[in-house]
């Protein structure tokens, strides 16, 4: 079960990536994603007639509170950054064939972790120093609770969807009893982790409220992005994902590759957690799980794992989610309106990406 | 603590037990079907969802069940019928668009249920059951398995069902040759793209039965997001049980009989956390899994779109 | 098999192609073909790998759409919209790449396409297959798993299940690739046979002594174009010889001789020098779908070429991987330059000059989806000078593609075309470049020239030839026995995962091996 | 200081004859009383709501209140970065002068008289007390309701079940645990969760207590009654607006932050439900019980630890 991309997929992948992309493919790809945007708009904004609300207000407020406005942007960026963390994690995984679908899990535990570790290391060493380790010590933890996946998958070839699904389910269980039990803050009665003072969060950036994990993030999905097109290991892992015989067959250490997926992408996951929780959050409470997993899954898809253009689905759907919320609270539709919205922008756009495919296709017949 | 576990409290356990087990069965079926014949249904939430609300409509405006079991069934199928178009037909990404129709669905009956329900909640009376006699006598195991709504019964006999049809005929030989190589069916005769659409179209059926089955009996009542995940646990139990429906009832029961454990260990006065409880289910699969892991035998085409003649 | 009689009247075409013109991306695979295709007739397709056969073949089992021109099926324009028409059409195809499922029984998949309400009519079918498989003279095992059989065996099953179908149309695309000597005569008489009474065939073979001893009227394509035929008429007045050397002409041009002459080798291995490889008592446990290997042992020297000769299955592929590393041996050891090797990876392996042409090309010789230029160095990732400190040199990757691509002919619309799409024998010429690359001291080819096209598999064996008079030493393992005796210095015979003879390749070879392969001493 | 608008923000939509629904319509009420303008924010979830809050504050709102304890941490820290005037729960540490007010919501005392109401009705002398979860202002409810219990009846049978972490809208489960807790003997239920008591309540609705008659169910927070089929009996029904109206007179004084902000029984901001089904004489009972409550005579203390919580079911459970 493959999910490298499509046959002829790969091979557009190549030359987009061979630096000849032309104006006019630029072009064409923006108009092939802001006109599904705009189709998909339409549709929403039946069900919105629907029930009685102007659609252009409503998308004027998204609009407005999502992009546009100073704030709205600040927070739009400031969603993204735990979202490209996940969505580099998911992009190695993907393109190397492996179906890590216990983001969440890995995210929640790197949380719990770092949100644990942070306002302890902060008193003993300098704060800079006490991020760096509580980073680490996430990304290791969510390595480390991939393991039992990698090594099923690497050793005894159990298909990963279902170890993974596991241990997200487990995960979220584990976090939870970390959160109560273990790490918990006795200076509440709710129960959750310490709180990491703000002036010791990560640094905003200029005068602004956006976090500089957006920085980290981005950095983090364009490194992955050019490790799997241009480096020797991405193309290694994209060998054992496109085909795992020819893999062995080519004398790749399968099995030590293999981990070194779920390690990478489970590490970037964990760096997700802790970067929400040491840029934004602050502490873990009981029973939060924003599962980030399940949006940011089909916009690496959207994107076809490339990573410029990950950061633009994810740039899309925060947009969305920010301006939506208000929208919604504004006009006074519920806020579940938004999972709507964002679910017919998914389907329109992969339609649209099929149709757009098929005329290439029909053009160089 | 002596008298706690009355026979009547331990029956009401499998009872819960049974009635929890259900949704994930009729889940796990529907997804197994899915993917036996090649196609990874992760919309599996929200056809549950979308059979769930439609399901309890169709119960509470008729008053009656079974009218509520058939909207639900055919809320499930016409989800899946956007699947099929999608995914089988025309080939998109089976897990952008299953995940789609979930968040998709996820939002359209919480605002369904704003607007219609959310003032009023209206609840559905019991759900009479079908005694069967004699077996319902046995003390214990009786009433919790043998006082059940009559669609339990044909719940477990589609299992049976699902069985013959997998083993026994050419359907079931099209289903696997669709998920294993989609070619040699094609080049047999039979129209892969229709095989598939079957079989998403009965996934989509089965899931609005099971979450039908949940919001009518299971809770008597349709709220936003009531599902919780069951879908999820229904692919679960699909991949675990390779192709084979019997597991899929163990697997459920599994679950089915954690949950009631929970209880039972509660009342009992056991104290442990329920989350450390709740992952029990989980952490007996995992260790299943590490002890008896074998080559996993999915099927080789689950996941690629069919294209005639592609190369 | 009522459809017989009604279509049986000779001289009017089943099938007619007119002007039929297929594109795919970067190519025209067929352009403007005409072919009738008669009763009566066994109608060989010849060409060269890309020529556009299985093409050809793709659009008159409704697997594909021409883009231009039609299709008559008893002189009626009707075009062939899916396989399932084709069927019912009458029209029964054994494809080049293998069609059926793994995971069912072979009689699973010979019922497969029946009514889905039905129980699958297992008694039925029984009795027809033993009816047919006593006149094809083969056996089948009806409830074996089609994984656990040989791809031999499996090429057998396609055969039958075509029977099984009344095709009054036959087209067989390759068909004897991977059939033992024996059995191709045998599927030569049963069209024979087949065509008498009143079936049209279409077969596609790379062997022209299998065109000329089958054929009764053939059909050349080149390039997508339809060079030239030999009605029946012509082939019936032509000898053997004659007929060959007109389709060589009508292939290559004038210059080329026999191609399948055998040639015997003319290499002097020195006898003194040191074995390259060593085997010794090497084992490998069966599994469920392949048999084990037992104490096989054998040495090859510098410049040798020992070959491997028995039927398809009986453990070639568990020997050859089990050198490279890819399979777990329990027991024995493999030396390379005097070295054990047994424990390495087949990283390692290859590291140490241990090569390996795999026989599976779209399974585990490539990466389908990626490009041309790329599988040409899937076992080379990360190696300088094409990639430096792990960073890819797309210009140099390209460069060096480009070169390899002219030199070993590869017909290809572009380095970046996913490799899958190429033909059959296309593919196979990147892997021959790719294991031939430098640094090579023991080959392993199994089944090199399967698929290929006359010239192609000329100078493929050319090629192997060369390797070994450079110095290397090679293992040619193969089912073809004229090409064995052909290009070898020793032959080997196995049967049941063991060596049961190894014979020189003099005079008396054939005999011998001929001996072994059917259980007898040499 | 002038206040012009208030803002309050709920995870969940305000339709849930529970948490959200009492604070929405509280901060109405206080909003109306005192001329204010209230802008609502509902069904944001247990996320990240800096957004919101930021931009709530950007409108101008002159007071946020952050209703759900999830909000706890990023509340202050936006009062703090904007210099607007915000309102937790359950953080009585948590007072800034000017910035933030703590309102801690407990029930307890009403729980403890629900609590000798149902030990006076519960004709099996068994009752049950059913949670979707274990949040602190739940616990507390729980622990008064088995005081309450106890000190009415110390043989009546408590059984105390969790349906499962963050079961919010778990229904179904609501309802299979309830149905087992009824089946281990308890006519009467206590029943705490936002989705799910409404599995609970059709669960009491649909299942017959061991000797053949109804099953009550006592709610918490709101007040179902208008879809009340005849099972309810009563509920410990949270006025939450006396609250909000103290925060805003504050703000206007200038002496917001300065104080915790509590409900109770003396002002009726807890009170409990009087249905049909409490016969008078009981009721008087009740009302007598209310009056040593408030004077102290009787002392009830909430307990908010989870565990704390399971350990005291533990001890009373017989
Ligand atoms: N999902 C699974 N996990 C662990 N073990 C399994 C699983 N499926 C099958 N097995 C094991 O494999 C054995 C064969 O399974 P099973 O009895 O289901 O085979 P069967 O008879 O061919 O199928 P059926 O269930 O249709 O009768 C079982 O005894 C069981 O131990
Ligand atoms: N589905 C396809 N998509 C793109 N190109 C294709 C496709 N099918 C065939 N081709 C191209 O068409 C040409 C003819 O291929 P075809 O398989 O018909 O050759 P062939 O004569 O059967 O060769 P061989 O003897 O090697 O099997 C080749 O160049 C091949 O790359
Ligand atoms: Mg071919
Ligand atoms: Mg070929």
């Amino acid at each position: 079960m493959s999910i490298d991309t499509a046959p002829t997929v790969s091979a557009t992948a190549l030359d987009a990536t061979s630096g000849a992309a032309t104006r006019r493919d630029i072009l064409h790809r923006l108009l092939m994603t802001l006109g599904p945007i705009l189709a998909a708009l339409v549709i929403a904004g039946c069900i919105l007639l629907a029930v009685g609300v102007d659609p252009l207000a409503y998308y004027g407020y998204v609009l407005e509170k999502g992009l546009f406005s100073p704030l709205g942007i600040q927070q739009t960026l400031t969603r993204m950054a735990p979202l490209l963390f996940l969505a580099a994690g998911l992009i190695v995984a993907f393109r190397a064939g492996m179906w890590n679908l216990g983001g969440d899990g890995q995210f929640l535990l790197g949380a719990v972790t770092a949100a644990a570790s942070a306002p302890v290391f902060i008193q003993i060493m300098p704060s800079w120093l006490a991020l760096i380790c509580s980073f680490l010590i996430a990304m290791v933890v969510a390595m480390i609770w991939s393991l039992v996946p990698a090594l099923l998958r690497a050793y005894q070839g159990v298909n990963e969807i279902i170890t993974t699904l596991m241990m997200t389910f487990l995960g979220t269980s584990l976090a939870n009893v970390l959160v109560k039990l273990v790490f918990r803050d006795p200076g509440t009665t709710v129960p959750q982790t310490r709180t990491l003072p703000v002036e010791d969060r990560l640094p905003r950036l200029f005068e602004t409220t956006i976090t500089s994990g957006l920085l980290f993030g981005l950095a983090a999905i364009i490194i992955v992005h050019l490790v799997m097109t241009r480096t020797a290991f991405g193309l290694k892992l994209r060998i054992v994902g496109a085909n795992p015989r020819a893999a062995i067959h080519s004398g790749l250490g399968v099995p030590a590759l293999t981990i070194a997926v779920f390690a990478i992408s489970a590490g970037l996951a964990g760096l997700a957690g802790a970067v929400d929780i040491i840029g934004v959050q602050g502490n873990v409470r009981a029973d939060w799980n924003p599962a980030y997993g399940l949006a940011v899954i089909p916009a690496v898809f959207l994107a076809r794992m490339n990573g410029f253009a990950a950061i633009g689905f994810v740039f899309l759907l925060s947009v969305l989610s920010i301006g939506g919320e208000s929208a919604a609270r504004r006009l006074g539709v519920p806020n579940h309106f938004t999972l709507v919205l964002v679910s017919i922008v998914l389907i329109v756009l992969a339609l649209a990406e099929y149709f757009d495919h098929r005329y290439y296709q029909s053009r160089r017949a | 603590m002596t008298g706690l576990f009355s026979e009547v409290f331990l029956s009401a356990l499998l009872f819960g037990a049974v009635t929890a087990a259900i949704p994930l069965l009729l889940a796990g079926l529907g997804e197994q079907m899915s993917e036996k014949a090649g196609v990874l249904n992760i919309g599996i939430e929200g056809m549950m969802l979308a059979g769930a609300y439609l399901g309890f409509v169709g119960a509470f405006y008729s008053g009656s069940l079974w009218l509520g079991f058939l909207t639900g069934a055919a809320g499930g199928a016409a989800v899946a019928l956007v699947m099929a178009l999608l995914c089988v037909r025309i080939g998109l990404n089976q897990i952008v668009i299953g995940i789609a129709l979930t968040l998709g669905l996820e939002g359209l009956t919480a605002l369904l249920h704003h607007f219609q329900f959310s003032r009023s909640y209206p609840r559905l009376p019991a759900a009479d059951a079908t005694v069967i006699p004699l077996l319902s006598d046995i003390p214990v195991i009786g009433p919790a398995f043998f006082k059940q709504h009559l669609i339990v019964y044909l719940a477990v006999a589609l299992v049976f069902g699902m069985r013959y049809v997998y083993r026994r005929t050419q359907l079931g030989l099209n289903l696997q040759a669709a998920g294993d190589k989609p070619a040699a069916l094609d080049v047999a005769g039979i129209d892969v793209v229709r095989t598939r659409t079957i079989a998403v179209l009965t996934t989509g059926a089965l899931a609005g039965l099971g979450g039908a089955y949940l919001a009518n009996v299971g809770a008597g009542l349709f709220i936003p997001f009531i599902t919780n995940g069951a879908g999820f646990l229904g692919i679960v139990l699909a991949m675990l049980a390779r192709g084979r429906p019997i597991w899929v009832l163990f697997g459920a029961l599994l679950f089915g009989v954690c949950l009631s454990l929970t209880t039972a260990m509660q009342v009992a006065g056991i104290n442990i956390p329920t989350d450390v409880i709740q992952m029990l289910p989980f952490l007996a699969v995992m260790i299943m899994l590490v002890l008896f892991g074998r080559r996993a035998s999915l099927p080789a085409a689950l996941g690629i779109p069919y294209e005639r003649g592609a190369r | 098999m009522s459809s017989l009689s009604s279509s049986s009247v000779v001289g009017r075409d089943i099938v007619a192609l007119e002007g039929v013109t297929k594109r795919f991306p970067g190519i025209v695979a067929n352009d403007g073909i005409d072919l009738a295709i008669r009763p009566g007739e066994v109608h060989v397709l010849l060409g060269e790998n890309g020529a556009g056969k299985s093409t050809l073949i793709g659009m008159l089992s409704g697997l594909q759409q021409p883009d231009e021109g039609r299709i008559l099926v008893d002189g009626k324009p009707t075009p062939i919209t899916s396989p399932r028409h084709a069927l019912s059409l009458g029209i029964g195809t054994v494809f080049q790449h293998m069609m059926l499922v793994p995971t069912l029984t072979v009689a699973e998949n010979l019922l497969l396409g029946g009514p889905w309400w039905q129980r699958p009519r297992t008694e039925e079918l029984a009795a027809r297959v033993a009816d047919i498989t006593s006149t094809l003279g083969i056996t089948v095992k009806l409830h074996a798993k089609v994984s656990e059989l040989s791809l031999g065996e499996q090429q057998q099953v396609e055969i039958l299940r075509a029977m099984v179908r009344n095709s009054r149309l036959l087209i067989l695309d390759e068909s004897t690739s991977m059939l033992t000597p024996k059995g191709i005569d045998e599927l030569g008489a049963l069209m024979r046979r087949l065509v008498e009474q009143g079936l049209a065939i279409v077969f596609i073979t790379h062997k022209l002594k299998e065109a000329a001893a089958f054929g009764d009227r053939i059909s050349v394509l080149k390039l997508g174009r339809k060079v030239g035929e030999i009605p029946p008429e012509r082939f019936r007045a032509l000898g053997e010889q004659e007929i060959i050397s007109e389709i060589v002409e009508l292939m290559f041009g004038k210059q080329k001789d026999d191609p399948e002459a055998v040639e015997r080798p003319v290499r002097t291995v020195r006898a003194e020098a040191a074995p390259l490889l060593q085997v010794a008592d090497l084992a490998v446990a069966p599994t469920d779908n392949a048999p084990g290997l037992s104490s096989i042992s054998f040495d090859i020297r510098p410049g040798e070429i020992l070959g491997i000769a028995g039927i398809d299955g009986n453990g070639q592929k568990q020997l050859a991987e089990a050198l490279a590393g890819q399979r777990a041996a329990t027991g024995g050891s493999v030396r390379l330059e005097g070295v054990a090797i047994e424990a390495l990876s087949v990283g390692e392996r290859r590291q140490r000059g241990l090569r390996y042409l795999t026989d599976d090309r779209l399974g585990e010789g490539t990466v389908g989806t990626f490009p041309v230029s790329i599988n040409f160095f899937l076992k080379q990732v990360g190696a300088a000078p094409l990639w430096r400190n792990g960073v890819e040199q797309r210009a140099e990757i390209d460069r060096r593609a480009a070169q390899l691509v002219r030199e070993y002919d590869v017909r290809t619309p572009s380095l970046k075309t996913p490799i899958a799409r190429l033909s059959g024998g296309n593919i196979q010429k990147v892997l021959l470049a790719r294991e031939l690359a430098e640094g090579a001291k023991v080959v392993i080819f199994n089944k090199p020239t399967y698929g290929l096209d006359l010239a192609n598999t000329v100078a493929s064996r050319q090629r192997i030839r060369d390797t070994a008079a450079r110095g290397l030493a090679v293992l040619l393992i193969s089912t073809d026995l004229e090409e064995l005796l052909s290009m070898c210095d020793r032959i080997a015979v196995i049967a049941n995962g063991a060596l049961v003879g190894t014979v020189a390749n003099a005079d008396d070879a054939r005999t011998r091996v001929g001996r072994l392969m059917i259980g007898l001493a040499a | 200081a002038e206040v012009k608008s208030i803002a309050i923000l709920t995870p969940e939509e305000g339709t849930d004859y529970g948490w959200n629904q009492q604070g929405i319509d509280a901060a109405k009420a206080a909003g109306k009383a005192a001329g204010v303008e209230v802008v609502v924010a509902q069904g944001l979830g247990y996320g990240d709501v800096r957004p919101t809050l930021r931009e709530l504050a950007s409108d101008g709102a002159s007071l946020l209140i952050a209703h759900a304890s999830g909000y706890n941490t990023s509340a202050p820290e936006i009062a703090k970065e904007l210099k607007v005037p915000v309102a937790i729960v359950d953080t009585p540490t948590g007072l800034e002068k000017g910035l933030v007010a703590d309102y801690t919501l407990s029930g307890h005392q009403g729980a403890y008289l629900a609590g000798r109401l149902a030990a006076k009705m519960s004709r099996s002398k068994s009752v049950g007390i059913v949670v979707s979860g274990e949040p602190p202002s739940w616990n507390s409810q729980s622990a008064a309701f088995a005081q309450g219990v106890k000190a009415e009846k110390p043989d009546v049978k408590i059984t105390y079940a969790v349906i499962g972490p963050a079961a919010y809208s778990d229904a179904a489960g609501g309802k299979r645990v309830t149905e087992s807790v009824i089946a281990a003997g308890a006519d009467i239920i206590f029943g705490q969760g936002n989705g799910s008591s409404f599995g609970m309540l059709q669960a009491v609705e649909t299942t017959k207590a061991a000797d053949g008659g109804k099953v009550y169910f006592i709610d918490v927070i709101g007040d179902k009654s208008p879809i009340d089929k005849g099972f309810l009996l009563s509920s410990v029904v949270w006025n939450i607006e006396p609250v909000y109206a103290a925060m805003i007179a504050d703000l206007k004084a200038d002496t917001f932050g300065t104080k915790h902000y509590t409900i109770g029984l003396q002002d009726d901001s807890v009170k409990l439900l009087k249905t049909a089904a409490i016969p008078d004489n009981v009721w008087a009972e009740i009302q007598a019980l209310r009056e040593d409550v408030i004077s102290g005579k009787i002392k009830v203390d909430p307990v908010y630890d989870a565990a704390a919580v399971r350990a005291l079911m533990t001890s009373v459970a017989q």
